[in-house]
């Protein structure tokens, strides 16, 4: 929601991906990493474990079983409003495109996490700040609904400033649209683990990702519901050390996890075994 | 008090006014100059409110006087009777609700709460809620379902409180909660949006199996002063923004957002809360006709495909 | 509970019950009442509002229609765990017995309020501090049980210091026999109203007093989970002012409404209406 | 660390300990005297522990180093995945629950929880909830609801905490909602009474339709220093206090509060966790095979007989 502009500065700090350089260095502890093993570390700081933000795609190479991934998602967006600022809607769109490789921030598909037949749904925060407009609600929905269809878990990764501005009050109908869908599973006993990662407020955090059966989050990450910057202006102070991170949404009771990267293939798949109806 | 483009209709209705007084105190016929005063008074009204920009709309939307949740429950209910508290750590003043009678039929009833003046305001937090007024919300739908009542939602906030202690209680959880409660309703739901309508905030009560909207009221994933301070750098160009939002009752109508829009009396719903709400009366009894014949699952399934549907993309 | 020693301490202060004297004074403003004015205000304090405890006997008049009510409970206590401590249990029966002119700590039957049919339950504090045994949870377990059979909405007025601690473990068991009774009113839509009396605290405000479909409490009623004293000697420091007070629930969100009890009757019928079901 | 009533043992203990180690060092043969005297500490140990009074069990359910929620967890299940918050407010120590397999079946176990030592008890508040843990025990339910997995509740608690904060944030609303929403589930409920059972703050998580009972523990409607407090003044009297309140596991069953007590080994739990755990195992499994038959509703209603059973009066 407010927070593409936030996105836009975070981007440069948090994010190595078109990084041509062979070493990295990490934005907290200064240390110089040699990219291959930071790529090998899924971008987790060997020397802190700082976790800087990680692809989409690598997202999906994270989490799915080897060669299970087929990818369902694949709408395009329109400008249903003839939205303009600064620039035209259809041209942010093109060029945020460009920019992500793909027509929109989310990927998705069936695959099995741990041998359990799932639907994984991945945000992709190189697009647009991972905002969320109608064909992020749309896929959201359909790999849901698809998930219930077919009897599989379901598990999306959220990373997202909030609801996308120039989609207005149709981009706000999807956390609607979104969590009604989600009712589709409970019929059904399949289970729903939702990821948060840096960052996730506003929308998303608001609709499906605060909803799921189990709510994991990776260390150190913001997420929340009014962007720190907003919350700093209502009440004009300075926000305490750690709000609205992950570790500081375990205390308040709003995550059941915070879990390193680097375990959270292992953790999903007890999660989703433990949680998949039996024969 | 009159907003900025109201001023020449208030300008001359004290032109007319004065010159009533001056034919009355002195006798003098003035009666072919008032009508013709009065005729002209019409057509200005006419042509200033039938062609509000939706910043006007944003500013009538928010007028002083303009009737909060709990004027219209009293205007349109009879017999309410408030329940409190979210059970669990406070009662928001923000969220207002209860039982009542709408046409003699036992209804549950919630709304965002606004102040009709500061003290209010501050008690209300300028109908602002906090996670304990969703909690509430969520209380009274469980009530309306308990009792197969059907629920009626009055939307009127600038949105959820952005502060800590709102995020230290979970105001994104309890949102997405809140959402999902009122889609499980087995019981008609219906929402109107009376006046503001702050992204989900207002959501958080909005979905019914029908949504209504004032004619002057706004409904936004982002009011329009913060959209124009990220997207122009400048909250002044808040205007621009509204009218980018498409955030008008019949930019709703159009998107498939809202599905009816309830008239306001010429000047807003303030300028005459009667006709009001007799207004919404009308409106919300026709609803509630309409989904009268549904049974509880169909009534959740007429939801589902009511939200289902909305969003455009290209395949 | 806990709390018998605080009824001993108590009663002297509230309770106007067995005073011969024609006229009453006021704990709160020291005025001096005519004892018949008194009866007909109900035990309010005609000068300040104060609330001074009310028999079950009168509860019963103030809140059932004229001549409806009819009487169902009437069980007596026995004494399954042989308990002694400074006195035999059934000693201890036998006086509270003879003060209260009931057998045991609860008054209840069938009526009409505001023209609903109902059933109405009615701690007496007069017996032991209200407090809640076998019976008194057998009494209330058949109450609204025989609401669920018969199209009745539950009115329970509670007022105790807790469960009774001469009968132990089965006391504690009459907390979950009365929350788990409850079951069979939401089944057919049926209301329940809790009502909330100085003082109300432990097993019964931890039970069936707690979960009510609206719950109204009296002016400047003492209402907790934990008795005063003990928190006291927990914490070692002072309560803050009013606290465990109808107002500072209402202010916490646990009760609907701080309801005077001159207004009992209409808004206890208006919350009846409201929520029976419609033929 | 020997309680009271355990010394003469130690002693024996240790005497006959001292007696193999000159034995050994100095290759006199001393075992005549060493069979006497083992002879004699089984005799002892016997009569110490088959006549325990109540309130020498009380002490054992508290003793050190009693296996904890989390040591019986671990004990009893595989791949324990705890679980935490209550969506609300806060994550609280004293109650722990999550997911895990018991004997290859998943099932979700909520437990009171104790420190192990003072730095551990601290943050778990020894075992005494706050409203935030009891919400986390019901989001627990409701997994268990929600996936048709059998819901396993561990016992272990001086009692819900009697503070400030605890009242303000709805404690005794808390523990009705908590006994209500544990009574309504549809699976298969067994609660354990592990070591404490201390009054409401027990019940919010005993609901089963079973409950099992540690040899030693203690379950009461009060403790017996508040029960000795109140009725002869003196915190010193438990003893007399625990009696009084039958409160031991056989009485329970006598009363029919409890349908099975599961053996410890001599001494207590802490003595011989493996065997603590094989105990609770064989018992847990033929009290889950007993309910497995039952379908949703049957498993609801025979909960509710079992409780709707309880008490004793004169009609
Ligand atoms: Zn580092
Ligand atoms: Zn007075």
């Amino acid at each position: 929601m407010a927070l593409e502009r936030l996105f836009r500065r975070r981007r440069a700090q948090g994010e190595a991906r078109d990084v041509p350089e062979l070493w990295v260095k990490c934005p907290k502890c200064d240390a110089q990493i040699y990219k291959k093993d930071l790529e090998a570390n899924w971008y987790v700081c060997p020397k802190c474990g700082h976790h800087m933000r990680l692809s989409a795609d690598k997202r999906v190479e994270l989490l799915s079983d080897t060669g299970s991934f087929q990818q369902t998602t694949g709408l395009k967006p329109i400008d249903p409003l003839n939205f303009s600022d600064t620039e035209p809607y259809p041209k942010r769109l093109e060029r945020y495109q460009r920019e992500a490789k793909r027509p929109d921030a989310i990927v998705g598909g069936r695959c099995t996490i741990g041998s359990v037949p799932s639907v994984l749904l991945v945000m992709d925060y190189a697009f647009a700040g991972g905002s969320m407009g109608s064909v992020v609600g749309e896929e959201l929905t359909r790999g849901i609904e698809s998930a219930a269809n077919e009897n599989r878990g379901v598990v999306i990764v959220s990373v997202s400033g909030g609801a996308r501005m120039q989609e207005a009050a149709l981009s706000l109908m999807q956390m609607a649209k979104t969590t009604l869908a989600l009712d589709r599973l409970w019929v059904k006993r399949l289970p729903y683990i939702s990821i948060l990662t840096d960052p996730t407020t506003g929308g998303v955090t608001a609709s499906f990702a605060a909803i799921a059966d189990v709510i994991l989050a990776e260390p150190e990450a913001l997420i929340g519901f009014a962007g720190p910057r907003v919350i700093k202006q209502t009440i004009r102070q300075d926000l305490p050390e750690g709000f609205q991170r992950s570790e500081f949404l375990l205390k308040h009771g709003m995550v059941d996890k915070v879990v390193d990267r680097r375990q959270l293939k292992d953790t999903v798949s007890d999660v989703l075994k433990l949680l998949y109806p039996r024969d | 008090m009159a907003l900025e483009f109201e001023k020449p209709i208030s300008e001359l209705e004290a032109k007319i006014a004065e010159l009533e007084g001056f034919a009355a105190s002195s006798g003098v016929d003035l009666s072919g100059e008032l009508s013709v005063l009065r005729e002209r008074l019409l057509r200005l009204k006419g042509d200033t409110f039938d062609n509000l920009s939706r910043w006007e709309r944003v500013q009538l939307a928010r007028a002083p006087g303009r009737p909060t949740s709990l004027d219209v429950i009293n205007g349109i209910t009879s017999d309410f009777l408030e329940l409190s508290g979210d059970r669990a750590y406070s009662d928001d003043a923000a969220v207002v609700g209860g039982l009542a009678y709408f046409e003699g039929e036992p209804v549950v009833v919630v709304g965002h709460q606004k102040g009709r003046d500061t003290k209010e305001n501050i008690l209300r937090n300028f109908g602002m809620p906090h996670p304990e007024g969703y909690r509430k919300a969520m209380r009274l739908m469980d009530l309306a379902d308990r009792f197969a009542r059907p629920f009626i939602a009055l939307i009127d906030t600038p949105g959820a409180y952005p502060g800590i202690s709102a995020e230290e209680r979970g105001q994104a959880w309890v949102i997405a909660q809140s959402i999902q409660r009122m889609a499980r309703l087995r019981v008609p739901a219906v929402a109107i949006i009376l006046g503001e309508g702050g992204s989900g905030g207002a959501l958080a009560i909005g979905v019914g199996n029908r949504v209504l909207i004032m004619e002057n009221a706004w409904y936004s994933v982002i009011s329009p002063e913060s959209c124009a301070a990220i997207l122009w750098r400048e909250a002044k160009e808040a205007a621009k923004a509204a009218e980018a939002l498409k955030l008008s009752a019949k930019d709703l109508l159009e998107l498939g957002v809202v599905d009816r829009i309830i008239p306001e009396p010429g000047g807003g719903a303030h300028r005459d809360p009667k006709i009001t709400f007799a207004n919404i009366k009308y409106a919300l009894h026709q609803t509630l006709s309409e989904l009268k014949p549904l049974g509880p699952e169909a009534l959740f399934e007429d939801r589902y495909r009511r939200f289902r549907g909305l969003g455009r993309f290209q395949e």
